[in-house]
């Protein structure tokens, strides 16, 4: 248990610290709210829409990709800690589970989702 | 993905924008990240200063005519000054015409610089902001030296200068030169070969060569699309002629060629500095000698009844420039830029027009920013370097 | 080619032009003509090789209120080919301000035009996009003519519609996209 | 700054609004407001020669969300007013307006239909830097006595 608490301290001051910067202003800072003020930021214009505006599907596409191989990514860390005692064995079960990704990667490549350009004009 | 069917949004990049150089508004429709049509509205810093001129005795317009592009105050008020003494005929000694041209080189490593800066801090250098504005500081200090003023020194006068210039002046100009040769290779090397700045300037922005021509563009932006046209060789004026020093010109048009003519064009200016500063004598004559213009020295005013007399009266109203009109182009630091002066023969102008290169820049701005992403747009405003108050006048 | 040839030249081009030389101090050959011939002298001066006046510097305009015609419309051409400038005006009367546009023949023209227009009220017919260029849209009066008073006592007006409906927001932009459309 | 130390361990005391406005005066975030000549003052100022960062200002936000100062930096004209006025509306509360030059004060040479003659009929104005225009030194001092200004503020 004792290794554990060191961590604890850490998260439960980080998340402290957060946490009472955010009350301390909500309640220290003025509040003066009004029409004008949550108006949306236009550089200084008057606003067409509101400022949800729909956006083009590949932003969606592109973070989709991306969270896909950020996941990769961070599997490979635990592992990465453990490579001395995994051996040749373990090695060989990342590089599997890395051709599968891969394999993904070269199909993502290929589909032209990745290239960003000027698919429109 | 192209068989995907998206929406056109239209985003507002309006008057309060970090790189929009001052207050430009753009709207640009979107589609994803691309630009499909971008419309420009200018008009937000419209100061009326050429309504304002024309109240004004011809000496007092100096100063509001060095605030309408005021990244290029000496070159604007040497302009001015060009026109009205053409109107009255005067006959500039040399060696003021010489400071002259030292003076309008160093406002246009001084305007280069401010853009190379601003530009560089758009496209993700800041340091290279940082360095720039350092080197510019050591230019303010010479202006400071001249005229005890930073931007504005109104040093220049029509018929000459204000007054002879300072001890020290000759130093300060070599030190600076000396130094600046070096700085200006480290700024080359941290963008000229940066595969970044590469890639964000290469094939952006490209404007062709007649489309430069059809738009008016001139000076960096149309010599970076092939145009050579620099007032410098064609009209000469000031003795330009007399100087050697090239005019360096691309073919393709991009982001970076107009940077690398106008980092080219600081080297020439430094040329033309070094040569200007070996012709002009520390001490010698500075206006011309025609006593309805130029005021007495200051000793014979308070011994003499008629310097008093030319004194007051040349204080006092001003001196009348004969009708007629002048236009003398001049190559500031965005290109062709002059007054259009018109006269009634009274001691207040009564119309003047001054040609401005970022307007017509503005207007091209929609041509080269059309196909591209919208990350293209900042770079593309950065390159045509515009300054609004020549835009909005 | 000196300023005659250069007139001699353009009348040639354009024969029932009347062209009137006028006496200049600096070296721009300065020419009036009548109001309905600059179509036609703007055309010539582009497209004729030897003269080749493809670059517009400047295109402003004069008021001289008292006197009749009051305005002066000017355009300052440089032949880059042949290192010319000329400087053409057109004299403007004060009932009926209006002048054939350019921007055909040298698209620079179009925000020239309307900044002639917002600020002295020349109209220029076949204008594509006759909108103010400077003064915000609903200003009323023309400023830089002589009889416009220079400083107006105005409360300045903040305050805006927080909301502009899609038409509002169409209204002023360009009205012919240059490059409408993929 | 009212700070007692009355017991012999390192410990300073002082009150919650000294404290606050302490903190909210040492990290002024001007929003990027530059109209004309004063704002290349401005970018001189935030470089490295006269560098505002030592009064904790060098920050310049894009957007007016995430400033508390706005450096009115150049001449304002009529067109600009609304545009003025919404970013200013737009800010959080604890905001603070400097009108930089003559212009943004009085309307500075140009005394003409185009300008707005004085940025306080717009926006209320705490500090007014004269110059035109001023020089980065001038502008800091005017930032400075902003700071001694917010000091006396009382919260809430």
């Amino acid at each position: 248990m004792q290794g554990w608490l060191s961590i604890l301290i850490m998260i439960a001051l980080g998340a402290g610290f957060a946490l009472t910067s955010v009350l301390l202003s909500g309640v220290l800072g003025p509040k003066k709210p009004s029409a004008e003020k949550s108006a949306p930021y236009e550089c200084g214009m008057p606003a067409v829409g509101d400022a949800r505006e729909r956006q083009s599907v590949k932003f969606y596409l592109v973070a989709m990709i991306f969270l896909l191989f950020d996941i990769e990514v961070a599997f490979l860390y635990p592992w990465a800690m453990a490579l001395r005692d995994l051996g040749w064995n373990g090695f060989v079960q990342v590089l599997l589970f890395m051709m599968l990704l891969l394999a993904g990667y070269v199909y993502v490549w290929r589909k032209g989702a990745l290239d960003w350009g000027s698919s429109g004009a | 993905m192209p068989d995907i069917k998206t929406e056109v949004m239209t985003v507002n990049m309006g008057p309060q924008h970090p790189s929009t150089h001052g207050v430009l508004r753009l709207v640009l429709e979107l589609d994803g990240e691309t630009v499909l049509t971008a419309s420009p509205t200018i008009g937000y810093l419209h100061t009326g200063i050429e309504k304002t001129t024309e109240q004004k005795k011809w000496q007092q317009v100096i100063p509001l005519v060095e605030r309408m592009d005021y990244l290029s105050a000496q070159s604007n008020s040497m302009a001015f000054c060009l026109s009205v003494e053409k109107l009255l005929a005067l006959e500039i000694p040399e060696r003021v015409s010489n400071i002259r041209v030292l003076l309008a080189e160093l406002q246009r490593i001084n305007s280069h610089l401010v853009w190379l800066g601003t530009h560089g801090m758009e496209v993700g250098a800041v340091s290279v902001m940082l360095y720039c504005f350092r080197e510019r500081e050591l230019l303010l200090n010479i202006n400071e030296l001249l005229a005890g003023f930073r931007l504005f020194p109104s040093y220049m006068r029509v018929g000459g200068l204000r007054e002879d210039l300072p001890r020290g002046f000759h130093a300060a100009v070599v030190a600076f030169l000396d130094r600046f040769g070096p700085k200006l290779d480290e700024y080359e090397d941290l963008l000229t070969k940066n595969e970044i700045y590469l890639k964000r300037t290469q094939g952006v922005g490209v404007i062709s060569k007649e489309a430069a021509v059809a738009y008016s563009l001139v000076g960096p932006i149309a010599r970076a699309a092939g145009v050579d046209y620099d007032v410098r060789r064609f009209f000469p004026y000031l003795g330009y002629e007399t100087y050697d020093f090239a005019v360096p010109t691309q073919t393709k048009g991009d982001v970076y060629s107009r940077y690398l003519v106008r980092v080219a064009e600081m080297r020439e200016s430094m040329k033309i500095c070094r040569q200007a500063l070996a012709r002009i004598t520390p001490t010698g004559i500075f206006a011309v000698a025609d006593p309805r213009i130029t005021p007495p020295p200051k000793d014979r005013v308070y011994t003499e009844m008629e310097a008093l007399i030319q004194h007051f009266l040349i204080y006092s109203q001003g001196f009348t420039v004969p009708a007629g009109e002048a236009y003398v182009p001049v190559e500031g630091p965005r290109g062709e830029h002059g007054f259009y002066v018109v006269s009634d023969g009274s001691n207040r102008p009564w119309r003047i027009k001054s040609r401005a290169p970022s307007l017509l820049a503005c207007q091209a701005l929609e041509r080269m920013i059309v196909g591209g992403l919208i990350a293209d747009v900042i770079a593309v405003i950065g390159s045509i370097d515009v300054v609004m108050g020549d835009v909005d006048r | 080619m000196d300023a005659d040839t250069l007139v001699a030249t353009l009348q040639a081009a354009v024969p029932d032009a009347q062209i009137e030389g006028a006496p200049t101090v600096d070296p721009q050959t300065t020419i009036y003509v009548s109001r309905d011939e600059v179509p036609a002298l703007a055309r010539a001066l582009r497209d004729r090789p030897e003269l080749a006046f493809d670059f517009l510097a400047e295109l402003t305009a004069v008021d001289y209120w008292p006197k009749e015609p009051r305005y002066e419309v000017v355009y300052v051409l440089v032949s880059l080919a042949h290192r010319l400038r000329l400087r053409m005006k057109v004299r403007v009367p004060a009932d009926d301000p209006h002048v054939a546009t350019v921007s055909g023949v040298w698209p620079a023209a179009n925000w020239l035009e309307r900044e002639v227009w917002d600020l002295f009220g020349i109209a220029f017919d076949g204008h594509p996009d006759p909108r103010r260029l400077l003064m915000p849209e609903d200003w009323q009066g023309y400023p830089l003519r002589k009889d416009y008073p220079v400083q107006i006592r105005m409360i300045p007006n903040a305050s805006e519609a927080l909301q502009v409906t899609e038409e509002e927001f169409r209204a002023n932009l360009m009205k012919d996209r240059l490059t409408r459309g993929r | 700054m009212g700070l007692e130390s009355d017991f012999d361990i390192p410990v300073l005391t002082t009150s919650v609004e000294k404290m606050v406005q302490w903190a909210r005066r040492s990290s002024i975030w001007p929003v990027t407001f530059g109209l004309a000549c004063c704002a290349i003052e401005m970018m001189a100022m935030s470089c490295s020669r006269y560098d505002v960062a030592r009064f904790g200002a060098e920050v310049f936000r894009g957007s007016p969300r995430q400033s508390d100062l706005m450096i009115v930096a150049g001449r304002l004209s009529r067109k600009m007013a609304p545009a003025l006025r919404r970013i200013y509306d737009q800010m959080p509360e604890p905001k603070w307006v400097i009108s930089m030059g003559a212009c943004a004060s009085i309307g500075g040479v140009f005394d003409n239909y185009a300008l707005v003659q004085g940025v306080d009929q717009i926006v209320p104005v705490d500090v007014y830097v004269p110059g035109c225009p001023p020089r980065p030194e001038s502008l800091i001092y005017g930032i400075v006595q902003l700071q001694r200004k917010i000091d006396q503020q009382k919260l809430g």
